[in-house]
């Protein structure tokens, strides 16, 4: 190691620098938590800038265990972005459920950090690494709300769930292992692909998909979901939506374009096969919530269908990497606006602590109520469904228009046919706060807390920005698939 | 003469499924959270054996790292235990079906 | 003629603006002057139209303004006039002025009197394009225009659901025939790339058209006329129409409108006359409505319907002239048919306005007294309607007899003999129950009988004159000023007939001899029956024939057909359609897909469990299954 | 470029024009939120301007080319090719000026129906006459896209907020009913965009760069079929029509004026522009199945509107009837056809649009659109009942009047394509003729069923106002419509010129077709 190394790390540094501060903070912290939040605000915001810095840059560091590229960075701005707006819509939906500590600040920090090295690794060791210090950061925030029933089962069934899965991933690791000799991405997928496809091959391939799936809930090992979902504090399955889900495609992608590039035929089927499903029960399961949180959920697993239909078509391209500029860019299109969704979740149960469910009756009469919420969250449900004007219409147009590149076109029917199928229950949100009258009287609301409105309004905005002009992210996107071997 | 690498991943495979097996059957949460580690252990069995198969060092390094990790895994399922304990009174795994549907 | 040939229909255009939108507020009782200058004013640029056609070889046409130019597709709004056009205007414009005239007095005290004029105006607007047009879409165009002005009126009494029906049904009816039309001139179109009448005759001289599409068009024309001026099947519309005031029934549903038909197919000679079997189903049709229609006429009440079959019965006549290719005599029957219907309807009007709207002949009885210039006039119009010579009817029905019977349509001539025998039975059996005889009036209704204002005497007087003298305007038969003066029209037509010049013979005289006698037996028996023993025959008549009767008094079970099969079929047809086909089948499979989703997450749902372990159980399966699809394929 | 906005009119006429009512509408939300005559009157200003930059835009618009005139052209998404760029033809300026005039109807029509929520309402009328107006003014795929989508919502709120007592259901087919078709026209969009990226190195949406594409056979075929479905379901064609009834009933008025007025015409423009203008080969393969789909639409519509007991299901039915005459126009692929189609969607949306005015406006007097509870009203309505005949006079085609020349004229290229249809079609406007005078006999005329609707006040000045244009329109198009068919001749013969190529080939089977089917 060379002082050198660290460069490339250092949007981690300074987070894992600022989660410990947290920690050494909290103690002398009173009721009143506002410097971590600061803290943990401005070392996202730092590590976002810093990753922007680095971006153009290429290094490989730690014996090329970590490497900086545009992808890296890429995903690190997405991820600080993620983290940003997370923390900011927690403090108040915290103190309403009576659980306002710093350690949630440092986890979220710690999670992230995690998120980068997955996207950053190069090598099996550090992609388990980060993934499992994402992974066992999450199941903490999950069972944040400890003297509830509902986080405590979320907690442990992530918990259960995702360690059944990282033993599964760890077991298809140690195959691979054993045949390259190496943990090398790019090692071992040259190495596998001089040996060519064979049955441990096709076993390790099967395990480290399962595995990874699991992370982004694909069908069908996305079952924790709703549940974890449902069960967490709203900030934290905002996050969750989002981030592991993002940094697991961020991983997938890597991992199966190196280090499986030899049963490539076989990965890119299996995942057409499991996108199908995957939109299928996503957007089955959705239909039948009451619950918006757990529509939301599933509403997740039916973008991860589209996601992997995306890396499919990447699989059938060849050297052609626009379906995974599509993926990336999905990627950062979905954050926003699922985020916003979920912010305004928060936002509507910081009105109403007690008694607010998150069901669907509640929205009822929402746009007379509070018509910005209501509108924002109209926006957001609008981008979900893909409709022109919105990141979400970009993010699916490019998607499918790599899927229909790649010669898939009948797989971009059926995913559109399921996002139309998606537009009726992100629309009985439309219908529920706009179309219909409240059914109970409700008491008058508290003013929006500050960070709690600026999550939500950056949210808005970025969807409508990428939505309108999209170029930035698209070159972003595409910039780091330019050098992706480099 | 060394052991060959198969006795190395027969065990290992045996190992895994049967911790896998106790995470899909057993009721008490202590012992699914044992039979996890089993399957993490099963794991580090085949990264040691292919350390040994490849003369480097890269599967014992990593074995290390599985063992923290799991470790800390240990720690945090305790923790949710515990906390699940409190509010539930119970450790039976299919207790738990607030959520569902 | 430039100027003057637009500004005959746009007079009474700029009335009905005028009327219609000052009438409420501001002309409100004196609403009818404008449409009657109007009228009056149409009247005297006809005659002058008509004085420079006299004689002219060649029409004249003004163009005005390219009305639907696409592509080879140009219909101008253009004008032609020749003598036939000329013959219309005054018939239209001139019995249309008495008419107007007539009404001021016939609809005074009428709350819709500003409409009722604005109406009038819009119609002789639109029968006046009608016979102006120089294409057959302009033709078209007044087709429709005067059809709805007839909609209009028939249903001026909107608020008796009776009416409005009727206006209804009349406006329907004619769409029927006008989807023959409206194909026909698409016909026409396609197969001549125009629809300029001029140019349309021309090439079928030149035989651009084979007989079979000159068939099919001149078929196609002749259900749109059938339509319009009321022959079997489609006649149903016309005594229904006669819940319009008496003053339409006159001008559109006597005079005017329903000859439009006649009009039409008298302008297409040259169509028809290259297809003789569209002149033979022209001529059947024509024979077969005059003797149908003047069978249901025995049996009516009503002294509205008794004329409105009778104007059946007579347009049949005008097409059996037309089937034998006497194109003048059609015209001929159908100018002084005007005259003298006109003159029975206003007649007929001038005696229910006298008996404060009663319209039921067994009612009345014994007018003649009471109503004097009413009853004289209606009998001029009797005798011209029922061919007694010297009458106008005589002549012109006459000569559509004879020139069946010279043209070897023996049936048809002998068809048309009946039919004459029948109209003078029930034009006599209308003259003598309403005048003569007993009174048989309500108390209450006699006491207020009197003679109506000289606003309507004078148009019967008129008109009244009209039927007794205008039937020397085609005398010598077939040599008559009115023939000479049509004879450029049919020239084309006449040439492609071969139809040789005729003189009056020995033949004619016979024939004419014949049909005089068949009318005066009518008028005998009538008087048998109504005069001398009215309380007995009539009745012995009608049980001798019992079925007969029955079904001539429920004028053959038409409407009943028709509402039984043709509206009963598309209503409840239209009905299934929608209850099962629409809502049913196609509405139900676009829900289908919607609740076959929400089935689908119902079905789903369950397999959620809430139990951890049954999600590893999932995941282990996917597992699996994924690492077996890996390992076999 | 010699059709560029900066030679034709020196401004960007139409960015202008798009964004003008969605100004107004920003402004309203912002500065007049609570002032009821406030953001009413700039609803209307808003409105009128956008109207009357149109008709000035008319001044400029040279009706001999077939080209794209005003055109702006920007890059907006550079990676794909994406451009902003707008511009019309005669078609496509013949329909703006439709949605402009409408959208004033309409708003002046509504000013007092919306008890609730006024400003969003009138804010949506005005977003939806952005949306509608970008998608005629497109020349990029992806922006037309965008608009085609983007109109949805405006349009969904106005029938789900502002609808009658089953709008949520109304509102909700029809968004999902257009958007499940659209979807699949965005894939096609793809296909289409990548195949010509494929063969000529550049991602490209340029619709007139696309028109000349000369598409792979299969791809035309698949690529039609699916541009097809996603424009018949906003037609609608039959049998994708069953949103139509329920969304138009459960609309407020100004939702139905704007929904048959100009929201069925894109169906009918997009077929034209991309059907057509994309896959001629596919298109000229398929014309015998639209026709078919057509004809049935015309007497099934018609069919179907005979025994509606509601009036404004009867003009959502009578909709399906008289679009189906604007597709079989416009697939005969003659001038006369594709002149009266284009045209007759200009009728359409006059008089479909003036009906559903009327019957709005005996609904905020009556409360009921039974006609069953009518009768007899032309006795308290005497102006109304004036008006309402002359629109349903207009509407079953009677000379004179605009309904006749657009239906005559279709039924002319009818003729010239296969005889037989246009007999159908022919039958179908006896149907037409006999649901409409149905209708009005029945709500008119007649006794009056309620002695309450005597007290009933007559048409307003400003309801007048709203119907008197739209009459005036109806008369002029039907006596001089020559002006308005001008601006058709030179598009019509580019569409024409366009499939001909392909005709000639499949000449023979339209032969066979027309002689199995038993033409003269």
């Amino acid at each position: 190691m060379t002082p050198q190394d660290l460069i490339p790390i250092i949007p981690e540094l300074i987070l894992v620098l600022a989660g410990l501060l947290v920690l050494v903070v909290e103690p002398f912290l009173k009721a009143d938590k506002t410097a971590n939040v600061a803290i943990a605000l401005t070392a996202l915001l730092i590590s976002g800038a810093a990753a922007v810095g680095l971006s153009g840059r290429e290094q490989a560091a730690f014996t090329d265990m970590i490497v900086l590229n545009d992808y890296a960075v890429f995903f690190k701005v997405l991820f600080a972005a993620a983290g940003a707006l997370t923390v900011l819509m927690s403090p108040r939906y915290l103190e309403a459920s009576g659980r306002h500590m710093g350690e949630y600040y440092a986890l979220i920090l710690f999670a992230v950090v995690g998120m980068d090295l997955m996207a950053a690794s190069r090598d099996l060791i550090a992609f388990y690494v980060g993934l499992e210090l994402m992974a066992v950061s999450s199941y903490l925030l999950a069972g944040f709300l400890r003297y509830q029933v509902r986080s405590n089962e979320a907690a442990m069934k992530y918990f259960l769930t995702g360690a059944f899965a990282s033993a599964i991933t760890l077991y298809g690791i140690s195959l691979v292992y054993g045949m390259a000799g190496t943990t090398n991405y790019e090692q071992v997928g040259a190495t596998l692909l001089a040996g060519g496809d064979g049955l441990g091959v096709a076993l390790a391939t099967a395990l480290v998909l399962v595995g990874m799936g699991f992370k982004v809930s694909m069908a069908p090992f996305h079952m924790w979901t709703p549940d974890v979902y449902q069960g967490a504090p709203t900030p934290v399955a905002a996050f969750f939506s989002v981030g592991p889900k993002a940094a697991g495609f961020a991983a997938m992608l890597m991992v199966f374009l190196t280090v499986f590039e030899v049963s490539r035929s076989t990965w890119s089927v299996l995942f057409i096969v499991l996108a199908v499903l995957t939109m299928f029960v996503g957007n089955a399961f959705a239909l039948t919530q009451k619950n918006i949180k757990r529509m939301l959920a599933y509403s997740s697993i039916a973008h991860v269908g589209y996601l992997l239909a995306g890396l499919g078509a990447l699989g059938r391209a060849g050297t052609d990497y626009f379906a995974g500029e599509a993926v990336l860019f999905y990627l950062a299109a979905y954050t926003f606006m699922n985020l916003g969704a979920f912010g305004i979740l928060a936002y509507l149960k910081t009105q109403q602590p007690a008694t607010f469910s998150y069901s669907l009756a509640e929205f009822a009469g929402l746009g007379r109520r509070s018509p910005w919420a209501a509108v924002l969250m109209g926006l957001f449900m609008f981008s979900l469904t893909g409709m022109p004007g919105t990141a979400g219409f970009v993010g699916k147009f490019y998607l499918f228009s790599s899927v229909v590149k790649a010669d898939l076109a009948w797989l971009a029917v059926i995913a559109v046919l399921f996002s139309a199928v998606s537009a009726y229950y992100y629309l009985r949100v439309i219908v529920y706060m706009f179309f219909r009258e409240p059914e109970v009287e409700y008491a008058t609301k508290e003013p929006i807390s500050g960070p709690l409105a600026a999550s939500l309004a950056l949210s808005a905005a970025a969807v409508v920005v990428i939505g309108l002009l999209p170029s930035w992210v698209l070159d972003a996107a595409q910039a780091s698939f330019g050098n992706f071997f480099g | 003469m060394a052991i060959p690498i198969e006795w190395y991943l027969v065990l290992s495979a045996f190992l895994f499924v049967i911790g896998a097996a106790g995470v899909l059957m057993r009721r008490n949460l202590f012992i699914v959270l044992f039979s996890i580690e089993l399957m993490m252990n099963a794991v580090n069995i085949n990264l040691v054996g292919f350390s040994r198969l490849h003369e480097n060092l890269i599967g014992q390094n990593f074995v290390l790292f599985t063992m923290t990790v799991a470790a800390a895994e240990a720690a945090i399922g305790l923790a949710i235990v515990t906390a699940l304990y409190r509010n539930r009174r119970t450790l039976m795994v299919d207790m738990f079906d607030v959520m569902k549907g | 003629m430039n100027y003057v040939l637009p500004l005959i229909p746009a007079l009474p255009l700029v009335a009905f603006v005028v009327t219609l939108f000052l009438g409420k507020w501001w002309l409100k009782d004196s609403a009818h002057w404008i449409p009657i200058v109007a009228m009056a004013a149409s009247f005297v640029l006809s005659v002058a139209a008509f004085l420079a056609i006299r004689g002219e070889e060649h029409a004249i046409v003004v163009e005005l303004w390219r009305w639907i130019p696409v592509g080879d597709f140009q219909v101008p709004i253009a004008f032609q006039l020749d003598q036939l056009s000329a013959v219309m205007l005054l018939v239209v414009t001139g019995v249309g002025t008495l008419i107007f005239i007539y009404s001021k007095g016939y609809m005074h005290h009428d709350p819709g009197y500003y409409r009722f004029f604005a109406y009038l105006s819009l119609f002789a607007f639109s029968m006046l394009m009608l016979v102006l047009g120089s294409n057959y879409l302009l033709l078209y165009l007044g087709w429709e225009l005067v059809g709805l002005c007839s909609y209009y009126l028939i249903g001026f009494y909107y608020h008796k659901p009776s009416a409005a029906s009727a206006g209804k049904k009349a406006f329907l009816t004619n769409r029927v025939g006008d989807f023959g039309f409206g194909i026909g001139v698409m016909l026409i179109f396609v197969t001549f790339g125009t629809l300029d009448y001029i140019e349309v005759f021309e090439k079928v001289e030149h035989h651009v058209a084979s007989e079979g599409v000159l068939l099919a068009i001149g078929l196609l024309l002749f259900l749109g006329a059938m339509g319009k001026s009321a022959q079997f099947p489609l006649h149903v519309w016309l005594p229904d129409a006669m819940e319009g005031p008496t003053p339409v029934s006159a001008l559109i549903h006597a005079a005017t409108m329903v000859t439009a038909g006649v009009y039409m197919v008298a302008r297409s000679s040259v169509i028809f006359a290259s297809a003789p079997t569209a002149m033979l189903v022209v001529g059947a049709v024509g024979a077969f409505t005059a003797i149908f229609a003047a069978s249901i006429g025995l049996a009516q009440n009503d002294i509205k319907r008794v004329m409105a079959y009778s104007t059946v019965s007579q347009l049949g006549y005008m097409f059996m002239a037309l089937g034998i290719g006497a194109w003048v005599a059609a015209i001929f029957h159908l100018v002084t048919h005007a005259f003298f219907k006109a003159l029975l309807f206003l007649g007929s009007g001038s005696v229910i306005h006298s008996l404060s709207g009663e319209q039921d002949m067994r009612k009345m009885g014994g007018l003649a007294k009471k109503i004097p210039f009413t009853y004289w006039t209606l009998m001029a119009g009797a005798l011209a309607l029922s061919g007694i010579v010297p009458f106008a009817g005589f002549w012109s029905k006459d000569e559509i007899l004879g020139m069946n019977f010279k043209g070897g349509g023996y049936v048809i001539w002998a068809v048309g003999l009946i039919a004459a025998f029948i109209t003078a039975f029930y034009t006599f059996r209308l003259i003598f129950m309403t005048f003569w005889g007993e009174s048989r009036m309500d108390p209450e209704v006699e006491k207020h009988v009197h003679e109506s204002p000289w606003s309507m005497v004078v148009p019967l007087m008129v008109l009244g004159v009209l039927s007794v003298f205008g039937g020397f305007l085609g005398f010598p038969p077939e040599n008559g000023v009115f023939h000479k003066f049509l004879e450029p029209v049919f020239h084309q037509a006449n040439e492609i007939l071969h139809v040789e010049h005729h003189y009056f013979g020995m033949l004619d005289f016979v024939l004419m001899v014949v049909s005089v006698v068949v009318a005066l037996s009518g008028v005998f028996f009538a008087y048998l029956f109504y005069v001398k023993r009215p309380d007995e025959l009539p009745q012995k008549a009608g049980a001798v024939s019992q079925p007969l009767y029955k079904a001539i008094l429920n004028k053959w079970y038409i409407d009943e057909f028709y509402n039984a099969t043709i509206i009963r079929l598309t209503v409840d047809g239209s009905r299934w359609l929608w209850r099962v086909v629409d809502a049913g089948v196609i509405d139900g499979a676009v829900n289908g897909v919607g609740r076959l989703w929400d089935i689908a997450g119902r079905v789903v749902s369950p397999f959620q469990t809430g139990r951890v372990q049954n999600y590893a159980v999932v995941m282990f399966i996917g597992l699996f299954v994924i690492v077996t699809a890996v390992i076999v394929f | 470029m010699e059709f560029g906005f900066a030679e034709q009119i020196g401004f960007r006429a139409l960015s202008l024009l798009t964004f003008l009512p969605s100004l107004g509408a920003l402004i309203m939300v912002l500065f007049m939120r609570g002032r009821p005559s406030a953001y009413k009157a700039a609803a209307l200003v808003a409105s009128l301007a956008t109207f009357a930059l149109s008709v000035f835009m008319l001044t400029a618009f040279d009706t001999s080319t077939a080209a794209f005139q005003f055109q702006e052209n920007f890059v907006w998404i550079e990676n794909f090719g994406i451009n902003y760029r707008m511009g019309v033809d005669g078609i496509s300026m013949l329909m703006v000026l439709l949605t402009t005039f409408l959208s004033v109807i309409a708003i002046i029509g509504s000013w007092n129906y919306v008890k609730d929520r006024e400003l969003a309402f009138f804010a949506s009328l005005l977003v939806l006459e952005t949306g509608m107006i970008g998608v005629f003014t497109s020349m990029d795929l992806f922006l037309f896209y965008v608009f085609w989508e983007v109109q949805l919502i405006p349009m969904y709120f106005i029938i789900g907020i502002w609808g009658g007592a089953r709008r949520i259901y109304a509102a909700t087919k029809f968004f999902l009913y257009t958007f499940a078709g659209s979807v699949l026209m965005l894939v096609a969009m793809l296909a289409v965009v990548w195949w010509y990226g494929k063969e000529s190195g550049a991602l490209t949406f340029d619709i007139l760069t696309l028109q000349n594409a000369g598409f792979p056979s299969d791809l035309q075929f698949w690529g039609f079929l699916a541009f097809f479905v996603a424009f018949a379901i906003k037609v609608p064609m039959f049998p994708v029509h069953t949103w139509l009834p329920d969304a138009h009933v459960e609309a407020p008025t100004a939702g139905s004026v704007i929904l048959a007025g100009v929201l069925l015409k894109m169906g009918v423009y997009g077929m034209i522009r991309f059907c057509i203008g994309f896959f001629p080969e596919a298109t000229v393969n398929a014309v015998p199945y639209v026709m078919v789909l057509s004809v049935i639409a015309i007497v099934y519509g018609a069919a179907v509107s005979l025994v509606q007991p509601d009036m404004k299901k009867l003009v959502a039915y009578s909709s399906v009837s008289h679009m189906g005459f604007v597709t079989a126009g416009l697939f005969t692929f003659n001038l006369q056809g594709i002149e009266g189609s284009v045209l007759q969607m200009v009728n359409h949306g006059i008089l479909t649009g003036a009906l559903f005015q009327m019957v709005g406006f005996f609904y905020e007097r009556t409360h009921t659109r039974e006609i069953k509870d009518y009768g007899g009203m032309a006795r308290p309505l005497p102006i109304a009942a004036a008006f309402f005949s002359l629109f349903v006079l207009g509407s079953l085609g009677l000379p004179g009047l605009n309904g006749f020349v657009g239906e005559f004229l279709i039924l002319i290229g009818l003729f010239q394509y296969m005889k037989v249809f246009a007999v159908v079609a022919s039958l179908g406007i006896i149907l037409g003729a006999a649901y409409l005078l149905w209708m009005y006999e029945r709500t008119m005329f007649g006794e009056l069923t309620n002695q309450k609707w005597l007290s009933l006040k007559d048409l307003n000045a400003r309801e007048i106002l709203t119907l008197a244009p739209l009459a005036a329109m109806s008369v002029v198009i039907g006596v001089w419509p020559g002006p308005f068919l001008e601006m058709l001749h030179a598009p019509s013969l580019e569409i024409i010129a366009k499939v001909e190529p392909f005709m000639a080939q499949k000449q023979s089977l339209v032969q066979m077709a027309s002689a199995f089917l038993g033409g003269f």
